[in-house]
């Protein structure tokens, strides 16, 4: 055959493809922020849709798995921003901010959560405790047209959030009002109720039991009550409204976030703080010995701003009193609070005391659940029809844990009424590490900030303002993405072979003419594309859509 | 080349001498022109190579009753058309000249020590192409002795090739040498018997 | 035809036979898909002749003709002459690698440029012959192996240095004449552009790795043109008329060894001392070239960081010149 | 109606006349005073085409090989080093089969470098693929420039129109120059059906393998083949046209009868006929042979003409050196294959623009023992010492 002219195209007869040893797949992954999530909030999502001014989609993507952004935009500790890949580039995404000004937006715009299925069940549940475990569960449920009723002790929602967490962090006013979009979904909550096991066995399908900790542990050493509280009752006494009259100094023991958060309301209140903790700073730690503060660092850091003082790897050997009045407490070094069976048992270096002087002193030492009228349920099982979670069984005693908690059992409690598996598998996707990112990709951007107050021990007003609107796009925009696709194009680009088809909203690889020479992969910015081993079944094209 | 051989095809063959800028090639192509004109078959050709000015130049011309098809060089010239007399000193001008041809030469006077055998026009062509051309042109007033003094074309048919071939030189270049062939014509015409 | 992208032509398009990893392949296509379908190809002998014409099967999905290896330049004139006398604006695009553009090619190139042709020539940097076997070039870098410049007892590679040819187009009063690489396609497509805007003969240098020569992994092939770059020892230049109009600023000056050290054609020179004097040869020509661009200090749109941006749904595609040209 | 003109301007009117849209040109001597008046005509807009200066001959074959391509119609000249720098794109128009006119103005090739007529030039390329058609006058050369284009183009050839350098290029002589009217009767429209157009797109040039390059080559082959009865009908067609034909592929002079023909090509040829007139009055059964088409070449026609020949000489201005006379050999081929056993004498002379007066000719036609030694060729005898000998016979009586 002796054309003088070849036919344009012709040689896409010619299939590359065979040449291949590796081939490219698109894979969307687990970023970081995610995957250590308590809430397991999908926030590569959310962040994509807020920095599109998707408001609202961005509202109910997130509200798809923690339905409190405007409460956990104030007080979670984001540890989503510490696992941050941008950590590596120049500073953590704020996401817990983009997180509040969502919820404070959808407070101002009134949006409404929607159901999912439109079909109401017949089914009903029961659950103890409308915390944020209890509430999380029940949004769930409802949103998926189950009957739900609530029952709590207390003569307000929210648990923990609602009694024990200060104002300057979470204004009460922003906790209700997402309590109330919960609820608006039809949901039946019975307050100042104590509910036993028998009528939740009688009138129920299935009982969840998110009771929480509402009972605070006790210092063991000193039996007398005067001039002692514990931590949670203060925090409950200032959230009533209560008086609280204190001496000019006080001592507060324990290294977690609510000894913190004592601390720091007395600070407010005019008196001064020192923290007792017997763990290590943050920083220092130890971290087989389990010995890091378990309070969170950016807490502790505004703590001392407010003129905390701390005192790390230290204990209370007694109380130091003058007849009933309180002077003091003598510290010690500790070695270790709890040993090896995981009993209290501190262990002090002898000549390593030191007094604290102080009037009042305040036990942050751990709270546990109160299980009066659920003694039966405290050990039942999902065989049973009941589920049990929130602080009351997780380690962690964070809220967003709490949320997590509610929403895996409401997932897990629809599968056994479906009698179906739940679809709902997260962490099971791979994880992607900054390393297999391309982060020179990306601009470098100053991470925005909502502003602090100055005067802020003045009084209860909330410390950290919400970020701006400008601000909330660009800050959303600094998200990487990692190991899912925002269509950067540099497959589509960098591909010799043409192998690499852009359709709407994504990319086709094309097997037939694919030489796998890697470039894909190699130069995603996210990490989105792997290399795998060719297989004779992969011929078809696969598609990042 | 013998002579027999030119009386075959009745060629008149002319050769042309000069230097580099002096119009030689031109004055053959005018010759060769004139011919045509006068209803001769003719033909004009450089001596081949390389232009250089103030060079030696040859260039020659045959003119026929018959069609022309040699297109080889010319070595038995009936008449030599010299626009440089100082170029008798160096270069062998008259070789190959056949007995009884014509000398045409661009001086006052015939110099000395020159073969009796030849016919012999001189004129100062040079100081009568400045007058009319105002450059000192010798080829188109040696043109006009050639013609005079053989008769081999005619003086209108030459004063036509100037019109044609100069044409594009503007109308006072084609009266100037019209009036410089003139002039070289009327200079050399054979005194009346 | 192909029509299976609908967001660009794949004027160069699947199915040839490159080597996996191909910097050729890649730049031109993107350099004929931002230029588009209509308009002319004119293909010096080379790589990318060979593998995209193989045996009756063509890559092409425009008007593409190859003759010889010197006469790209050449041709296009004849073409773009033809144009010109038929009122006709079909853009005109010459395609040659370095070989038919900085040493055999180098004289029609200078002669179209003169005459000023209205056509863009596009020269693929990869510094070697490759079409051949990876032989020396008068682009190949100073120190690099190739199968003529081998490294021996008594040679450290090329002794000579790669020439600067785009100084030597620019010298012809040249309307447009810009370096660029794959690495940096906002960059490349702003000069794509750009060169299409112009009337007149344009050139552009693009460095286009290859895996085969430069003895790199072929995933590596955007990241080894970025390093070049990085690095300064490939500067990314406009000259307009002769005149330097724009440089790519370095947002940082990585050292060579980065650069050098994935390439096994720079292998040897890690082996022993000789080598490593000409390692510190290297730097010190990426030092000379960013101090003859101030690359560290100019003052320009882009740097090494920002070019390199990627942006949610791409950086746009490929819409393109031809369309420009026809408003104008 | 006739006018006298040096050659190279003829043939630049010819050109003109067939109204090429690009010339691209270097220049060379003798090729130059054809490109100059082409620059003329295009500067005045006599002609309207793209005057392109190339940089070298190599650059002009290219720039009228994508030009070509490009659906114009084109033209170049060149010769002896110029169109062995153009080697390498003669090939390739050919191949790509584009059909590009080009004027040869032959001459010799260094070293030592000589700017004078000979063959070796053209002889050279003779396998490139181009058609190759030698003329013997200035006006056979306005003739054939213009039956060049439209063999061309009708056959899917390049044309090379050889012209003898000097001998023709720089001699004037009456030419009759036809009329546009005349001209655009004769040559159609230049329409060429794989022009490169983004309308219809089409890659040209592509690379081969060997399971199909040889078949590139049989239809060049065939293409050459089928073009010398096209060559020979458009000569008779230009004659029925403009009232003069040259010979098509051959051209007889006084083959009639002829016991002893000469062989050659181009301008060499007036003084043959000369000679073979002066020879045939004095009742010698002499002929000659014009070889107008050497590409493709015209076997069974040169058979046929030399059939009844008795003796056969080539004379021609080229050598493969190492081997001898190239259309010698070509015509003994040619008559072996035909069953002729007339022995051919191959005479190369000529070269390098040594002249080839009626002497020479006349010496070539009579017998020597140089020609009975059954010599594979010789070189033709110096027409200097032929001259001296000529004189000292006639002075001695």
């Amino acid at each position: 055959m002796a054309n003088l002219e070849i036919e344009p195209g012709s040689s896409t007869a010619y299939h590359t493809g065979d040449w291949s040893i590796e081939q490219p797949v698109y894979l969307d992954k687990w970023p970081p922020c995610s995957q250590v999530c308590p809430a397991s909030e999908d926030i590569q999502a959310w962040l994509a849709l807020a920095s599109e001014k998707r408001w609202q989609a961005a509202w109910r993507k997130l509200t798809e798995r923690n339905p409190f952004p405007a409460t956990m935009g104030r007080i979670c500790y984001h540890a989503c921003e510490s696992a941050c890949n941008r950590n590596h580039l120049d500073s953590a995404v704020n996401i817990h901010a983009i997180e509040r000004y969502l919820g404070d937006m959808a407070i101002a715009q009134g949006w409404q959560h929607e159901s999912v299925d439109a079909q109401p069940q017949t089914q009903s549940v029961a659950i103890v405790g409308a915390g944020p475990a209890g509430l999380s569960c029940a949004f769930q449920l409802a949103r998926h047209g189950y009957s739900v009723t609530i029952f709590d002790a207390q003569d307000a929602p929210g648990g923990t959030l609602h009694s024990a967490v200060p104002n300057y962090r979470l204004p009460s006013s922003v906790l209700a009002k997402e309590i109330d979009a919960i609820l608006d979904l039809g949901i039946t909550l019975h307050l100042n109720t104590r509910v036993n096991e028998d009528e939740l066995h009688d009138q129920f399908d299935l009982v969840f039991l998110a009771i929480g900790t509402q009972q605070p542990r006790q210092y063991r050493g000193d039996s007398s009550n005067h001039s002692v509280m514990s931590g949670l009752d203060f925090l409950r006494c200032l959230n009533r409204g209560e008086p609280v009259s204190l001496p000019k100094q006080v001592a507060i023991i324990g290294g977690g976030n609510t000894a913190i958060d004592v601390a720091r309301c007395v600070r407010r209140l005019g008196a001064s703080a020192v923290v007792v903790c017997a763990q290590d700073p943050h920083g220092s730690h130890h971290r087989d010995l389990a010995t890091e503060m378990p309070a969170s660092l950016t807490e502790v850091i505004e703590a001392e701003a407010e003129g905390v003082q701390l005192i790390y790897r230290a204990g209370v050997r007694h109380l130091v009193r003058s007849g009933e009045h309180l002077s003091g407490v003598e510290i010690a070094h500790v070695e270790h609070v709890h040993d090896r069976k995981g009993n209290f048992n501190p262990r002090f270096f002898d000549g390593t005391e030191e007094f604290i002087a102080a009037g009042l002193v305040i036990f942050a030492i751990g709270q546990k659940a109160d299980w009066q009228g659920l003694e039966g349920m405290s050990q039942a099982n999902e065989s049973e029809g009941v589920w049990v979670g929130g602080d009351a069984v997780s380690k962690s005693k964070l809220a967003a844990t709490a949320v997590g908690s509610g929403y895996q059992a409401a997932m897990s409690m629809m599968a056994n009424l479906s009698g179906e598996i739940s679809v709902y598998q997260d962490h099971k996707k791979s994880k992607v590490a900054y390393r297999q990112m391309q982060l020179h990709y990306y601009p470098r951007q100053p991470r925005c900030e909502g502003e602090s107050l100055e005067q802020r021990l003045d009084g209860f007003n909330e410390v950290v303002t919400g970020l701006a609107d400008d601000d909330a796009v660009s800050e959303a925009k600094r998200c990487l993405s990692c190991g899912v696709c925002f269509e950067c194009d540099n497959c589509w680009h960098f591909c010799p072979d043409a192998a690499v088809i852009k359709k709407e909203g994504g990319y086709t690889i094309d097997y037939d003419y694919c030489k796998g020479c890697g470039i894909c992969a190699q130069e995603c910015p996210c990490g989105h594309i792997d290399m795998v081993g060719r297989s004779s079944e992969s011929k078809s094209p696969q598609t990042s859509l | 080349m013998t002579m027999e051989n030119k009386k075959v095809t009745d060629l008149r063959d002319i050769r042309l001498h000069g230097r580099g800028g002096q119009g030689t090639v031109s004055a053959a192509a005018l010759l060769a022109l004139a011919a045509f004109e006068d209803g001769f078959e003719s033909q004009a050709f450089p001596k081949f190579g390389s232009e250089r000015r103030g060079a030696p130049v040859e260039a020659y011309v045959r003119i026929s009753h018959t069609v022309i098809r040699a297109h080889n060089q010319l070595y038995r010239p009936d008449a030599v058309v010299i626009q440089d007399a100082g170029l008798l000193r160096s270069e062998p001008l008259l070789e190959g000249l056949t007995p009884g041809g014509l000398i045409v030469l661009n001086a006052a006077e015939k110099p000395e020590g020159i073969d009796d055998d030849f016919r012999w026009v001189c004129l100062p062509a040079s100081q009568i192409g400045e007058r009319h051309i105002g450059r000192p042109l010798p080829n188109t007033v040696l043109l006009g002795a050639l013609a005079a003094a053989t008769e081999w074309v005619s003086l209108t048919a030459l004063e036509q090739a100037i019109s044609n071939h100069l044409a594009s030189k503007g109308e006072a270049v084609v009266k100037a040498n019209i009036e410089a062939v003139r002039e070289g014509y009327e200079l050399s015409k054979p005194n009346p018997p | 035809m192909d029509n299976r992208d609908p967001f660009r032509y794949n004027v160069l398009t699947s199915g040839h036979r490159a080597c996996s990893g191909c910097g050729e392949a890649m730049a031109a296509r993107m350099v004929t898909d931002l230029v588009g379908p209509d308009a002319i190809y004119i293909n010096a002998t080379g790589c990318l002749q060979v593998f995209t014409s193989h045996n009756q099967q063509s890559a092409w999905q425009a008007p593409w003709i190859h003759s010889v290896f010197a006469n790209a330049a050449a041709v296009a004139s004849g073409v773009e002459a033809a144009l010109r006398i038929k009122g006709k604006e079909t853009p005109v695009v010459v395609q040659a690698g370095d070989g038919g553009t900085f040493d055999i090619g180098l004289q029609c190139l200078s002669g179209m440029i003169e005459r000023g042709h209205d056509v863009l020539f596009v020269c693929y940097d990869n510094e070697a012959y490759m079409n051949t076997g990876v032989q020396r070039s008068g682009s190949t870098p100073h120190a690099v192996r190739t199968s003529t410049s081998p490294p021996g007892q008594f040679s450290q590679g090329k002794q000579e240095l790669k020439k600067d040819v785009i100084s030597i187009i620019a010298a012809h009063n040249m309307p447009y004449a810009a370096t660029a690489t794959i690495a940096y396609f906002p960059d490349l497509k702003a000069k794509v552009e750009k060169a299409m805007r112009i009337k007149g003969p344009r050139f552009l240098q693009i460095l286009s790795p290859c895996p085969l020569g430069w003895a790199h992994d072929s995933a590596l092939s955007v990241s080894v043109s970025r390093l070049a770059v990085e690095t300064g020892l490939f500067p990314l230049v406009e000259l307009e008329h002769g005149e330097l109009t724009g440089v790519m600023r370095l947002a940082e000056q990585k050292p060579v060894e980065e650069y050098l050290r994935p390439q096994g054609r720079f292998k040897h020179l890690f082996a022993n001392k000789a080598g490593g004097v000409e390692l510190r040869h290297l730097q010190a020509l990426a030092d000379a070239r960013i101090r003859r661009y101030d690359l560290l200090n100019v003052d320009t749109q882009w740097d090494t960081e920002t070019a390199m941006q990627s942006e949610r749904h791409g950086r746009g595609g490929y819409t393109v010149s031809s369309a420009v040209r026809e408003v104008k | 109606m006739k006018q006298l003109l040096e050659g190279s301007l003829a043939v630049a009117e010819a050109v003109r006349l067939c109204l090429p849209q690009v010339v691209a040109a270097y220049p060379i001597t003798p090729q130059t005073h054809i490109i100059e008046r082409l620059a003329q005509h295009v500067a005045n807009g006599e002609l309207e085409a793209e005057f392109i200066n190339a940089e070298s001959e190599f650059g002009a074959a290219s720039i009228v090989l994508g030009a070509v391509a490009a659906g114009a119609r084109s033209f170049t000249a060149t010769a002896s080093q110029g169109l062995l720098l153009m080697t390498e794109v003669l090939y390739n128009i050919a191949g790509l089969r584009l059909p590009v006119v080009m004027i040869c103005a032959n001459r010799a090739v260094g070293a030592p470098i000589n700017i004078f007529s000979d063959h070796q030039d053209s002889m050279s390329v003779r396998d490139a693929g181009w058609v190759q058609l030698y003329v013997e006058t200035n006006q056979e050369a306005v003739d054939t420039l213009i039956q060049a284009y439209r063999i061309a183009e009708a056959c899917g050839l390049p044309v090379m129109v050889c012209m003898d350098g000097f001998l023709l290029t720089h001699t004037f002589e009456p030419v009759d120059l036809p009329t546009q009217a005349m001209v655009d009767g004769f040559l159609p429209p230049f329409q060429f059906s794989r022009t490169l157009d983004p309308v219809r797109p089409m890659t040209l040039g592509g690379a081969s393998e060997a399971d199909n390059f040889q078949e590139y080559r049989a239809a060049q082959q065939a293409a050459m083949e089928d073009a010398m009865p096209v060559i020979e009908a458009f000569d008779a067609e230009f004659n029925e046209q403009f009232g003069r034909e040259h010979g098509g592929l051959l051209q007889p002079c006084h083959l009639d009868g002829a016991e002893t023909v000469l062989l050659g090509m181009g301008s060499l040829m007036g003084v043959v006929r000369d000679v073979v007139d002066k020879l045939r009055d004095q009742g010698q059964a002499v002929g000659a042979l014009r070889l107008r088409c050497f590409r493709p070449f015209p076997a069974q026609a040169l058979a046929r003409y030399l059939a009844s020949a008795k003796r056969i000489i080539v004379l021609e201005k080229a050598i493969s050196i190492g081997a001898g006379g190239i259309v010698a050999a070509e015509l003994r081929a040619a008559l072996h294959q035909a069953g002729i056993t007339t022995p051919v004498e191959s005479v190369i002379g000529g070269l390098g623009g040594r002249d080839l007066t009626p002497d020479v000719i006349e010496a070539l036609f009579q017998k020597s023992s140089e020609n009975e030694a059954g010599a594979t060729f010789r070189f033709a005898p110096d027409h200097k010492s032929l001259t001296r000998q000529n004189e000292e016979a006639m002075n001695n009586g």
